[in-house]
């Protein structure tokens, strides 16, 4: 395995000194692994705690300060972080008008979160609501297992209640625009390589010289489908044609997102956005915004995964309006 | 000579025994977790138990309802992932349905047993034959319920519930999962044992081990 | 070889594909392979041209915008562009003060660039001056080599003349101020793999499991040296030793840059930060700005380079002068 | 039957037979620039040339000298790095120098390949030793003028040139590179062949090929 960390064991904790030298506007609680902003938000706005395993970066700590995250958990790599954590979060961050809980539905998040939630509800007089994000269309919906996993869209709803948060929007409100996001957006993932967790110290999965996995999570999880590999443009149809057949963007205004996953360089990334589109275009699909980069990784596997979201225009000034943070920033 | 019930010091050389398994082991439950799952279980596993060690170490319980409910109480904020909900709610579970009883006999430390396992469902809504760590823990529990019903020893009972965990975790092999990452996989999945499964198989090996020693 | 790709051929026109979709706020001249601005800047402000091989992305394109680059020239992977492009360049942004042409120091590019500003000498009364970048202290010096690689430091020299040009620098000035800038930069990179050139099909060199090169450029040219697999403080180490041994930094504020080869994900960038900031507090250097991330890239090379930049005031109110292009963005 | 001089139409096999060697070594050419550069020679050549001739069947040179400055202007214009200016010097140079000749003997090849070189020394600055191209064209320049002196045939020159070219590229492998991109490395640079002065080499190779042709 080779990696630019210490040790498989020291690699959360080193890396919120890196996280906290390099930035001034955040400031890390690394007792209970905790990236915050240096200046909290006004008084009377709901706050928005997020967090998950490591390994995502810049998700989610680098979505923290102004018009997106108040506050990060940082999980042990691809591990949840724990309710404690979230607890500690929570109360830092609430600014007397509640906090949002923002979890990618994983059987582990959830859980941890839930838990917090009851801790806050039983020890604490602040009001935590909580918003899933299931976006991943490579996994089948259904009462009957975990659901869908949620990967791309998590960026783009914490951009977007991050700015409606900084805007007033109280806990109903920013609850009710996260179904709409949810309900509007869909992602799809690929892998070239495998990941390799640090503690496991060998990729995740073997792939062969001529073979790629489809419908990958984030968490170096083999996918649904392994193929052969295939030309970018061949790519970009792999992973638009499962989200269209499960939602109908046509005509729609969209955001969309090409995502690296971490090790795949942005050269790569554009290219892929090309294909992607010009497919778009195909389906007469709008490309309102774009983004194309690494926001939500998996370590250090090549890949990428592509998030769409049909944006109405309250979404879309949403989108536009001002964010400050080291992973995503404009309009300050 | 085997005793006839558990008490704390047993309790005990249990979180100890299952630390060095853990550790032991942590490669085998993260190899399991790279196959179907994110190759974090073992390590979840090593950390947590060893946390728990330590904080039972530094805060000594002095009935086994409150080592239940440190090694709970750890679990839950050492942990994360699913392996700190899970096994932090059935230790927490346990150590409630213990209170403040001297000692076990086998059928209070069933029903223990039982009122964890009820915590893991209650928190993960997992069901038989979902492919988790519930499918070696519902089969441990019939199997020591019988084995008291029958008159067996504690030892003997327990024997037959680390037996049967281990039965379950091997079952798991061919299921299709619908809880946990592995669901993500669908047909996928099959093929390969889960990991929490595995853990809880060494967690029951554990006690029967401390108990016949 | 595993990549996002249609054709090796095709990567370098599919790529600029990509950046026209993705950045409304760029134009790509296709036929030049020249991304400029949408909008040019404003008449009587000398215009700045960068340009290289493609591969080291977001360089030079993604810096292509207001406070950075009027135009960007793309050659093939790792090959300077021509000097047909580099003069389409040259012509399309005048604004009438005159054009600044930013070069990191390598035989192909300087030759390609001189070529274009005869070109321009002779057909065009546009007046060009050139700057060149020489930053890479894994280089000797010598009046007798090619001497020194432009790498890390070129952005740094980018995002601050691009700053005095739109603050109306003119040509003499902006010469002044890259003078100071080469004067207090230096680089040093390391690579834990190689980079694998897309036409070439296979890596460019083989490195064991144990072993990185230190001492690297950005063309996935070997290193100075091949030394064991350290730890990332050992690295940290590695790459600050031979910059403090060139130059003494001791009491400055500098500008850091933690940049990523382009296959190494920021957790790790992260945690060479804290390792960086460390020592550099050991050693009585004040860091005064920071930037962590990939912005000078080696296609999908796993490794990371430190920058220092010894920053007076002026060019730390410049650093932190607004821009907005792809690959830095802030105060507007 | 081998001609006494170089017309039009022999330079253009020039560029075809160039074309095709160096599409056919793209990999080779690309190897040694692995070793020590960054792994787009062939690539840069193989473009290139085939840039050179798909202009030349484009817009026909009328003579020798109109040929040397398209394949001269191509090759700046479509290759970058550092092939593309000093082969694209290279040839302006070469076409510069020939002027409007209808026939090159041996002594005015010479002096147009020396004015050639003269071009990517005036532009690239290397000296002899320094592990560059010019450490094939110097010898081959040098053996050309002798053989020329004594009164040799062209094809013959043109063989001696080849020969010493190719041993000029021999020759770079121990050398520690003081220019171009080999320079980096240091000593690690000794002991592998300067791509440029294999394609060199080829280059010469496929004009002593259709010189005898
Ligand atoms: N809903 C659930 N109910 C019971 N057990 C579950 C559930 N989801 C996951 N598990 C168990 O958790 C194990 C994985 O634990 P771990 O790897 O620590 O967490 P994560 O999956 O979050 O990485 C699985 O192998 C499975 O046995
Ligand atoms: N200053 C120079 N003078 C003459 N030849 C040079 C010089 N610098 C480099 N070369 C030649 O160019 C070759 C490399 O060409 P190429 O790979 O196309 O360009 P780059 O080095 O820019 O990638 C070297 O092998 C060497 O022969
Ligand atoms: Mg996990
Ligand atoms: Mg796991
Ligand atoms: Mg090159
Ligand atoms: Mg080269």
């Amino acid at each position: 395995m080779k990696k630019l960390i210490n040790a498989p064991e020291a690699v959360l904790a080193d890396a919120l000194r890196g996280i906290e030298a390099a930035h001034r506007e955040l400031r890390v609680d690394h007792e209970n692994r905790v990236i915050l902003r240096a200046t909290p938000k006004d008084h009377g706005t709901v706050a928005l705690v997020s967090g998950g395993g490591s390994g995502h970066e810049p998700l989610h700590g680098g979505f923290v300060g102004f018009g997106m995250l108040d506050a990060a958990c940082a999980g042990e790599v691809f591990t949840s972080p724990t309710p404690d954590q979230m607890q500690a979060a929570t109360a830092a961050v609430d600014r007397g008008a509640g906090v949002l809980h923002i979890v990618k539905n994983y059987t582990g998040d959830i859980m941890n979160f839930e838990m917090a939630a009851e801790l806050a509800a039983a020890e604490s007089s602040i009001e935590v609501r909580t918003v899933i994000v299931a976006d991943d269309v490579a996994v089948q919906d259904s009462l009957y297992t975990a659901g869908r996993r949620g990967v791309g869209l998590t960026v783009l709803m914490e951009k977007i209640l991050g700015a409606a948060a900084e805007q007033g929007y109280d806990l109903d409100a920013l609850v009710a625009l996260a179904d709409r996001v949810n309900a509007g957006g869909r992602s799809m993932g690929m892998a070239l390589t495998s990941c390799t967790v640090p503690s496991a110290g060998a990729p995740t999965f073997d792939l062969p010289e001529d073979e790629m996995e489809i419908g990958i999570g984030i968490h170096g999880e083999p996918g649904r489908h392994r193929v052969p590999l295939g030309s970018a443009a061949e790519i970009a149809q792999q992973l638009l044609d499962p989200i269209l057949a499960d939602r109908d963007y046509a005509g729609a205004p969209v955001i969309v997102m090409l995502n690296g996953m971490g090790g795949t360089p942005l050269i790569e990334l554009y290219l892929m956005f090309g294909e992607v589109a010009a497919l778009l275009e195909k389906h007469g699909i709008t490309v309102a915004r774009s983004l194309v980069g690494d926001y939500i990784t998996s370590l250090d596997m090549a890949g990428c995964s592509v998030t769409l979201l049909h944006a109405d225009d309250e979404m879309l000034s949403l989108w536009d309006a001002p964010v400050e943070t080291p992973g995503l920033r404009w309009g300050r | 000579m085997s005793p006839v019930t558990l008490d704390l010091a047993r309790l005990q050389q249990w979180m100890t025994r299952f630390a060095a398994v853990a550790e032991q082991n942590k490669a085998y439950l993260t190899a399991l977790d790279s196959a179907i799952g994110d190759a974090d279980h073992g390590t979840n596993m090593a950390r947590g138990s060893a946390a728990v060690l330590a904080k039972l170490e530094a805060s000594p319980p002095s009935t086994m309802g409150e080592l239940g409910k440190t090694a709970g109480m750890t679990l839950v904020s050492a942990v994360g992932g699913s392996a700190g909900p899970l096994y932090g709610t059935f230790f927490l579970r346990l150590g409630a349905s213990i209170g403040d009883a001297a000692e076990l006999d086998a059928a209070t430390l069933a029903a223990a047993l039982r009122a964890g396992v009820e915590g893991i469902v209650a928190r993960g809504k997992a069901e038989a034959g979902d492919k988790t760590m519930v499918d070696a823990w519902l089969p441990a529990l019939a199997a020591m319920d019988e084995a008291v019903a029958s008159g067996a020893s504690l030892v003997d009972a327990l024997a037959a519930a680390r037996d049967a965990a281990a039965a379950g975790r091997d079952a798991t092999e061919p299921l299709v999962a619908r809880k946990g990452r592995a669901s993500y996989l669908g047909e996928r999945s099959a093929g390969h044992i889960d990991p929490g499964a595995a853990s809880t198989a060494l967690l029951l090996d554990a006690l029967a081990e401390v108990a016949a020693a």
